[in-house]
């Protein structure tokens, strides 16, 4: 390799710094110049539809985590409640993160919300602009302008669990998970205390491939825990959920889709899914800035109770038929659980 | 059509086979060939000498396409021929032998014989087989055995020569054009090859043979061609002339080197004399300490094979110990040993009584040993650094050069120029690219490099490998100095004219043994000759050939 | 824990099948990537084939509802990703490193965005995997044949192309030549082969392979798609042809070792009771990339002469100097 | 392409100078990649030039644009440099990412485990225990490859997966921030913090780097070490048979790569995450290796490659933000000026 010479380089690189520099004069700051959704955003005022950004880790059609916050976002905006733009796939890293958060605060958002576990990203973004409001998912330490959204989705595991004991046939029933953090080990518990609470014999394997996002390894570990008799199925995470369902399709099982509604994966196989309905959490916050009340930062979760999270059964679901003594044992523990008789243990680790 | 069997229509009249007319090809500003004319008569074997980089090799990749030509016009069999491409001139019936052997070693002799040959998609084991069978014939006929089936890293070089002749008559070659074919061969074996290149020109092929051997050019070709810095300087019939004569059209000057018998022995001429040559008195005292002692050296070869299987010498003080022996019979790993560059698998290195088995190379460099390597662009020098660097590099931390943790670019470039001037490099500075030199230069500059250090030992292997007869004079000039200033000197060569011409004692080296010894008194060529091919004296014989060979390929 | 769940005679074959899962897809790409660096290419690119691979083959398939059409699609984008790489590599002869990893990024950015321009957050695409053929006879054997005949057809596809790839390499004269041109361009130049032509062909043959790894991978298994979802098995691919040698019957193997250690490590810690036993669940993870290692490293020990294509990665230029 | 050919043709002309011919080959290639550029954007729906005024007003338009860019530019600069000293000897470590990973790691234990009361020694020490922990994930395959010569490519990148699941691992049972319901591992005390440089909003590390480049340009071109690490990658041969320990050598640049990437995890950690955060790496590891080898190798090289590849992701989010440019066709777009600019890098030295 022909050792110092970048030359070569320097001219490259200036001479795209100045072609691009040549489309930059034309215009005084980029910032205010723009296109699109963005551009009636940045012009919004507290009046009208708070101007929001979002910030997504994923794709907004994964099924998942990303399409639930993207889709809440967009019932608000139908609503007037909301001007929102977002940023999608966006890069996870704090660095990353905290830069995206402050540019959308920088165009002229109100409210930024970085849908992932971007605490630090929030925080610093908050400290460089102590004007807008900002918001993370996940839970964890807040600040005056920080808030952050904690999905208690471990309660709909709960009644999962439930209904899983009512329709496994070997009383073995499996949890696949990403790695193993207290929102997913919680979930897992509580599928498995539901079931105990109606079947005690009822046997719990768990899986954690360690991967967000790797469908093939929540496929495979499904198979793996099929193979040695588990034969109801819940997941956390978007890779292994996607997987899991691909598996139970296959192997003709049964399952919970997870965050979102799963059930068009696997018409026959999915159960039901246990639903992470992010729509009160923005109502409020949205509420919240409007209102002047965002201040100091809180961490917003809602439940049963309030419909933060919910488990909806699939009508088509056909591997088996679930017993009415199932199903009455789930709106059993749910009434319970709204009219405050019933705690779902919530163990985060 | 392949066919080994060459039919004599092709040679039919006495218009020659090919010609050559005004080629002219520069490389940059170099002229390489100027106005060239060249004839090829049909069934006979023209030799073309001159000094390393008189052109002929570039002529002749002129002919087989390897190389475009600027100006000139090329006939073959009467008619104008456009060669472009190798492909191009094998069509026409055109071989060629490279002296650096074009074989993927990977692969096996039929791999390589049918690569980039048209025919069948398929390379079916039936057809390999048959492919195989043609090569045994033509083996057979010519004299050239080889196993078909081998890997060709498994063969000796002898063994790939033969591989790239047969691929070349596989490919049904009428003309065949070999690069030094003789240059790594035993006495014997040379003798041998061209017995089988006349078999060929009974067949009605025609064989141009590239040299700078002259005995061999007078003993057995039809005529002679002679290069000189890309002009040919004339063509000649052997009858009518002598060593002496081709030797001065060579070289461009009388031959006169100091008159020592030597200088032509370089150019082939038969070297008994040179025993009684007035080297002796600088030969050491009986029983001098030794500075180089091997002990029953064990070595595998990349290969996984025993390449050196006990060998054992030394070395003293003020003398040149010369190894000859044909190449593949464990030089280059015995090379490699001495200089830490192969690990032992038995075994002692002593240097000064010291065991250095298995030092690195930077701990016997301290020690004061040095080595020209065979390989001197591979292991001597950088290409893509100055002279200079080249020249400092094994001291480029020390001063005046440079300390630990810097190095002084002036320096170096002074320091460079002091040494291409002492040991005159004919580097046009310090500054040029070392991968821009001739072989000559090259290896001035390794050997500065060497001799301008510290020396306890000098091991210098093949040191005048393709070197011209000025580059070859001055190299030896300086391992004879060395042996003057009292240093231990091995020389390992395949060249065994040099090793007549220097050492004081000669070994032979064979299938990894040190088989037979001469002080230079008794320093007799047609022994040392046998020896080479494996015929230990009194010893087991050997055809001189082929049994040694066989017995190469055997060892380990 | 109770080991027979993970190796006892029951679970051998959902075992082994679900090795053989996880390695066909690299393994499929792995080849190819041999048979190009036999050649004398070195391409890292190989991420962002299978990933290129993957997308088309869903796409094709899920707008044709024909799986031959989307392993067709899956091809041809390894393939044109092919012809990028060699006009950088063989014709252009800039880095080879660096093309492969720009390749990558350029790869995953347009997946992500066709992905995102493709499907609507409505609904979610999803494809219908092929069934399971069973191959007469041959499914009957005990453990080999449900693990190895009872596959669906993309499963067959890719061993006929693993088959075949070694085949060319091996038994026909493009093959020898792809052989000497990696390890000795000079050679094969002077015995009249076109090294470039030859550098080429074998680009866009590890660019397909590549390519139907990828829609192997979620055609034939997944049946859903995702930004990412080849989660790295490209650079696995790449790694399993240095750790087989060159020699892609090795290099195959080698992807079953890595596959099955991978199935095997879901199961232990399946069996041993999850994060609930305490043990680190990361060390089963790490698993086939220790094992991989530990290999290599033993191999390494055991071998006198390198396998590696003495020319692989450097451009070739004919020499002008005779 | 065809059009940067044709330039070459034009340009054969002797009134040419080398030089002219290469900087007019070098725009063509980077007028084609904004080109291609343009056409991306436009198919995602966006318009190019106000898509690329913020690209450049994004990363070099502002104080706080400039800041984003050096933030980006500074881990690809650390690594970047470690890359181009091993990848001049031909030592292909690709697995920079995961001793970045453990650099971290180390220093965040470091940072958390010590007493408060070393204050700003702290920084240093931590930073250390990243550069020692990168340095021994390095040696380890500078070892395989000197003992029994196992392939460095492939080992680093092995060992990189390992070594983030360690990472996992610790961030997720010992380290791990209890408060927190995602994957989060423990914040570091803000004595361990690199302080910002006002302004800008650039963390100090960033003259960490700037001073690494001449340190590593020094020891690359004007020291006996640098000399012999370009003798090895030049001519392994040679440089072994003028006395140069190839094995030792290609362990110390191993340790040098590996220490480099394990301290720009550190300084990561310290500088932007303050916690042991399982996406501290945005695939820095890798895009290095692009820095390192866009670079040509030099010190300065590197420099400039680093930052423009800062400013494309820097600018790449405004450019997302400001023009809805969904990130994906940034991401293809990083690719593509890539890609050109090795083409550009090419034809400026001729085919």
């Amino acid at each position: 390799m022909p050792s110092i010479c970048s030359k070569c380089l320097c001219i490259c690189g200036l001479g795209l710094a100045l072609v691009m520099a040549g489309c930059g004069s034309s215009s005084s700051s980029s910032s205010s110049a723009s296109s699109g959704a963005s551009a009636s955003s940045t012009t919004s005022s507290s009046s009208g539809p708070l101007s929001v950004g979002l910030v997504l880790p994923c794709p907004t059609n994964d099924l998942s985590w990303c399409q639930q916050g993207y889709q809440a976002a967009q019932t608000l905006q139908q609503q007037g409640l909301i001007k929102f733009h977002y940023l999608a796939n966006a890069p996870q890293d704090t660095a990353s993160a905290s830069q995206i958060m402050e540019r959308y605060a920088k165009a002229g958002d109100k409210l930024v919300i970085g849908h992932s576990s971007w605490q630090d990203a929030a925080f610093a973004a908050g400290k460089a602009i102590p004007g807008t409001d900002f918001a993370y998912g996940g839970g964890g330490q807040t600040a005056t302008n920080v808030a952050t959204y904690n999905e208690p989705i471990y309660q709909a595991g709960y009644l999962a669990g439930i209904i899983a004991a009512g329709i496994s046939k070997k009383g073995k029933i499996g949890g696949i998970a990403g790695p193993d953090v207290p929102l997913c080990h919680a979930e897992l518990a509580a599928f498995d205390a539901g079931a105990k609470s109606v079947d005690p014999s009822i046997q719990t394997t768990n899986t954690y491939d360690g991967d967000w996002n790797d469908i093939t390894k929540g496929k495979q570990a499904t198979l793996a825990q099929a193979s040695q008799g588990a034969d109801v199925f819940l997941a956390c995470g978007g890779g292994p959920a996607s997987g899991m369902v691909q598996a139970i399709k296959q192997e003709n099982l049964s399952g919970f889709g997870y965050v979102a509604d799963m059930s068009s994966l696997a018409p026959k196989n999915v159960v039901g899914s246990i639903i992470y309905n992010l729509v009160p959490y923005f109502t409020a916050m949205v509420h919240d800035v409007d209102s002047g009340t965002y201040r100091p930062g809180k961490a917003y979760t809602f439940g049963l109770a309030q419909n933060g999270v919910y488990l909806k059964l699939n009508p088509s679901y056909a591997v088996t038929k679930i017993p009415a003594s199932s199903t009455a044992a789930m709106e059993k523990a749910l009434a319970a659980v709204k009219a405050g008789k019933l705690t779902v243990p919530n163990i985060g680790s | 059509m392949p066919d080994g069997r060459v039919s004599s229509a092709a040679a039919n009249g006495s218009s020659a086979v090919i010609a050559m007319r005004a080629v002219t090809k520069r490389f940059g500003d170099l002229q390489a060939l100027g106005d060239v004319d060249f004839d090829l008569r049909p069934g006979e074997i023209h030799a073309l000498i001159g000094e390393n980089g008189a052109g002929k090799t570039t002529l002749m990749n002129v002919l087989y396409g390897v190389v475009s030509r600027d100006a000139g016009t090329i006939e073959a069999n009467g008619k104008q021929v456009d060669i472009r491409t190798p492909q191009d001139a094998i069509e026409l019936g055109i071989g060629m032998v490279h002296q650096h052997f074009k074989l993927v070693s990977t692969l096996s002799v039929v791999e390589n014989i049918v690569l980039g040959q048209g025919g069948h998609v398929l390379v079916r084991k039936r057809r390999l087989a048959g492919v195989a069978e043609r090569i045994s014939e033509l083996g057979e006929r010519y004299g050239l055995r080889v196993d078909p089936w081998a890997k060709v890293w498994h063969l000796s070089v002898g063994e790939q020569q033969r591989v790239e002749i047969l691929r070349a008559l596989y490919r049904g070659a009428r003309v065949l054009i070999l690069d030094e074919p003789t240059a790594n061969l035993t006495p014997g074996e040379a003798d041998g090859l061209l017995e089988k290149l006349k078999a060929m020109v009974r067949d009605g092929a025609s064989i141009v043979f590239i040299t700078h051997h002259l005995e061999e050019v007078l003993g057995s070709t039809d005529r002679i061609t002679v290069l000189r810095a890309g002009q040919n300087v004339g063509t000649l019939v052997p009858a009518d002339t002598s060593t002496g004569e081709l030797a001065r059209m060579m070289v461009g000057r009388a031959v006169s080197l100091g008159g020592r018998s030597r200088d032509v022995a370089a150019l082939g001429v038969e070297v008994a004399a040179a025993a009684d040559r007035p080297a002796a008195q600088a030969a050491p005292t009986a029983g001098s300490q030794a500075v180089l002692t091997v002990e029953r050296l064990r070595v595998f070869s990349d290969r996984g094979e025993l390449a050196l299987d006990g060998l054992e010498l030394s070395v003293a003080a003020g003398e040149i110990v010369g190894v000859a022996g044909v190449e593949g019979n464990g030089q280059a790993e015995l090379e490699e040993t001495l200089f830490g560059l192969r690990k032992t698998a038995g075994g002692r290195v002593l240097l000064d009584g010291v065991d250095v088995t298995d030092e690195a190379p930077a701990g016997l460099l301290a020690r004061g040993v040095g080595l020209i390597p065979s390989d001197r662009y591979r292991r001597g020098l950088v290409g893509q650094l100055t002279v200079a660097e080249n020249l400092l590099c094994d001291r480029i931390d020390k001063a005046p050069v440079g300390s630990r943790l810097r190095l002084r670019r002036k320096a170096i470039l002074a320091r460079g120029a002091d040494l291409i001037e002492r040991y005159s490099i004919p580097a046009s500075g310090p500054a040029q690219l070392a991968g821009t030199l001739s072989g000559g230069t090259a290896q001035r500059v390794v050997l500065a490099r060497t001799l301008s250090r510290e020396l306890r030992l000098l091991i210098a292997a093949q040191p005048t490998r393709g070197l011209d007869v000025g580059a070859m004079e001055s190299v030896w000039e300086q391992l004879e100095a060395a042996r003057r200033r009292g240093l231990a000197v091995l020389l390992i060569s395949t060249d065994l004219d040099e090793v007549l011409a220097l050492a004081d004692r000669c070994l032979v080296v064979y299938g990894g043994r040190v088989i037979a010894q001469w002080a230079r008194a008794q320093l007799n060529r047609d022994a040392i000759g046998l020896a080479m091919g494996g015929a230990q004296p009194g010893g087991r014989g050997g055809d001189g050939t082929d049994a040694g060979l066989e017995a190469v390929t055997g060892a380990g | 824990m109770n080991w027979n769940e993970v190796i006892g005679s029951s679970a051998l074959v959902p075992l082994f099948s679900s090795g053989v899962a996880l390695a066909v897809p690299t393994a499929t790409a792995a080849v190819g990537e041999c048979f190009s660096e036999r050649a004398g290419n070195l391409n890292l690119g190989v991420e962002g084939m299978m990933l290129s691979g993957a997308f088309a083959g869903f796409i094709g398939t899920y707008y044709t509802h024909s799986v031959a059409v989307g392993v067709l699609c899956g091809i041809g984008a390894g393939v044109l990703l092919g012809i990028l790489m060699a006009g950088l590599s063989v014709w252009l002869k800039t880095e080879q490193v660096i093309n492969g990893i720009a390749l990558v990024l350029f790869a995953q950015g347009l997946t992500a965005f066709v992905y995102g321009k493709l499907f609507s957050t409505s609904s979610t695409p999803t494809i219908s995997t092929p069934a399971n053929l069973h191959i007469p006879l041959l499914a009957d054997i005990p453990v080999i044949g449900p693990v190895l005949f009872k596959q669906n057809s993309l499963f067959y596809i890719a061993v006929a192309a693993m088959l075949g790839v070694i085949f060319v390499l091996y038994r026909t004269r493009f093959g020898l030549s792809v052989r000497a041109t990696g390890e000795d361009p000079a050679a094969a130049d002077a015995a009249a082969i076109s090294v470039d032509r030859v550098r080429w062909i074998a680009l866009l043959v590890g660019g397909a392979t590549a390519g139907l790894g990828g829609a192997v991978l979620v055609v034939g298994q997944l049946g859903i798609i995702q930004t990412n979802v080849t989660a790295g098995a490209g650079w696995i691919a790449v790694a399993l042809v240095i750790f087989g040698r060159w020699n892609p019957v090795y290099v195959i193997l080698g992807a079953f070792l890595f596959g099955t250690t991978d199935a095997l490590q879901l199961r232990i810690q399946a069996a041993s009771g999850g994060v609930t036993s305490g043990f680190p669940y990361e060390f089963f993870q790490a698993l086939p990339y220790l094992v991989t290692l530990a290999v290599m490293v033993a191999v390494a020990i055991g071998a006198r002469r390198t396998a590696q294509p003495a020319a692989l990665g450097a451009p070739f230029r004919k020499e002008v100097a005779g | 392409m065809a059009v940067a050919v044709s330039e070459v043709a034009v340009s054969r002309r002797p009134v040419w100078g080398k030089r002219a011919r290469a900087t007019i080959n070098s725009l063509v290639a980077i007028i084609l990649a904004l080109l291609v550029g343009a056409i991306f954007i436009s198919i995602a729906g966006a318009s190019p030039l106000p898509a690329y005024r913020s690209l450049v007003s994004g990363s070099v338009g502002s104080e706080f644009a400039i800041g984003q860019t050096l933030i980006q530019a500074v881990p690809l600069l650390v690594i970047g440099l470690g890359l181009a000293l091993a990848f001049r000897a031909r030592v292909y470590n690709i697995g920079a990412d995961g001793q970045f990973y453990l650099g971290a790691l180390a220093a965040g234990a470091v940072a958390i485990g010590l007493p408060g009361t070393f204050g700003p020694l702290l920084i240093v020490i931590s930073l250390i225990a990243g550069a020692l922990a990168g340095g021994f994930w390095g040696w380890i395959v500078g070892f395989l490859r000197a003992r029994w010569a196992v392939n460095v490519v492939i080992s680093s990148l092995l060992l990189s997966y390992i070594a983030t699941y360690i990472f996992t691992y610790v961030i997720r049972r010992p380290l791990r921030d209890s408060t927190a319901s995602g994957l989060l591992g423990k914040g570091i005390p803000d004595a361990a913090q690199l302080p910002l440089v006002s302004g800008f909003g650039v963390h100090i590390g960033l003259f960490i780097a700037l001073l690494l480049v001449p340190i590593v340009g020094y020891v690359m071109t004007r020291t006996p070490f640098g000399f012999r690490v370009r003798m090895l990658g030049m001519n392994p041969d040679a440089a072994q048979t003028t006395g140069v320990n190839s094995g030792r050598l290609i362990i110390v640049l191993m340790v040098i790569s590996g220490g480099l990437a394990g301290l720009a995890g550190a300084i990561q950690l310290a500088g932007v995450a303050d916690r042991l955060d399982p996406t501290l790496s945005n695939g820095y590891g890798f895009t290095a290796i692009v820095v390192a080898l866009l670079g040509r190798l030099s010190a300065t090289g590197v420099l400039l490659a680093a930052l423009f590849l800062g400013a494309l992701n820097a600018g790449g989010q405004a450019m997302s933000i400001n023009d809805d440019v969904p990130y994906a066709v940034v991401l293809a777009i990083q690719g593509v000026f890539v890609i050109f600019l090795l083409v550009a890098d090419r034809l400026a030295r001729g085919r």
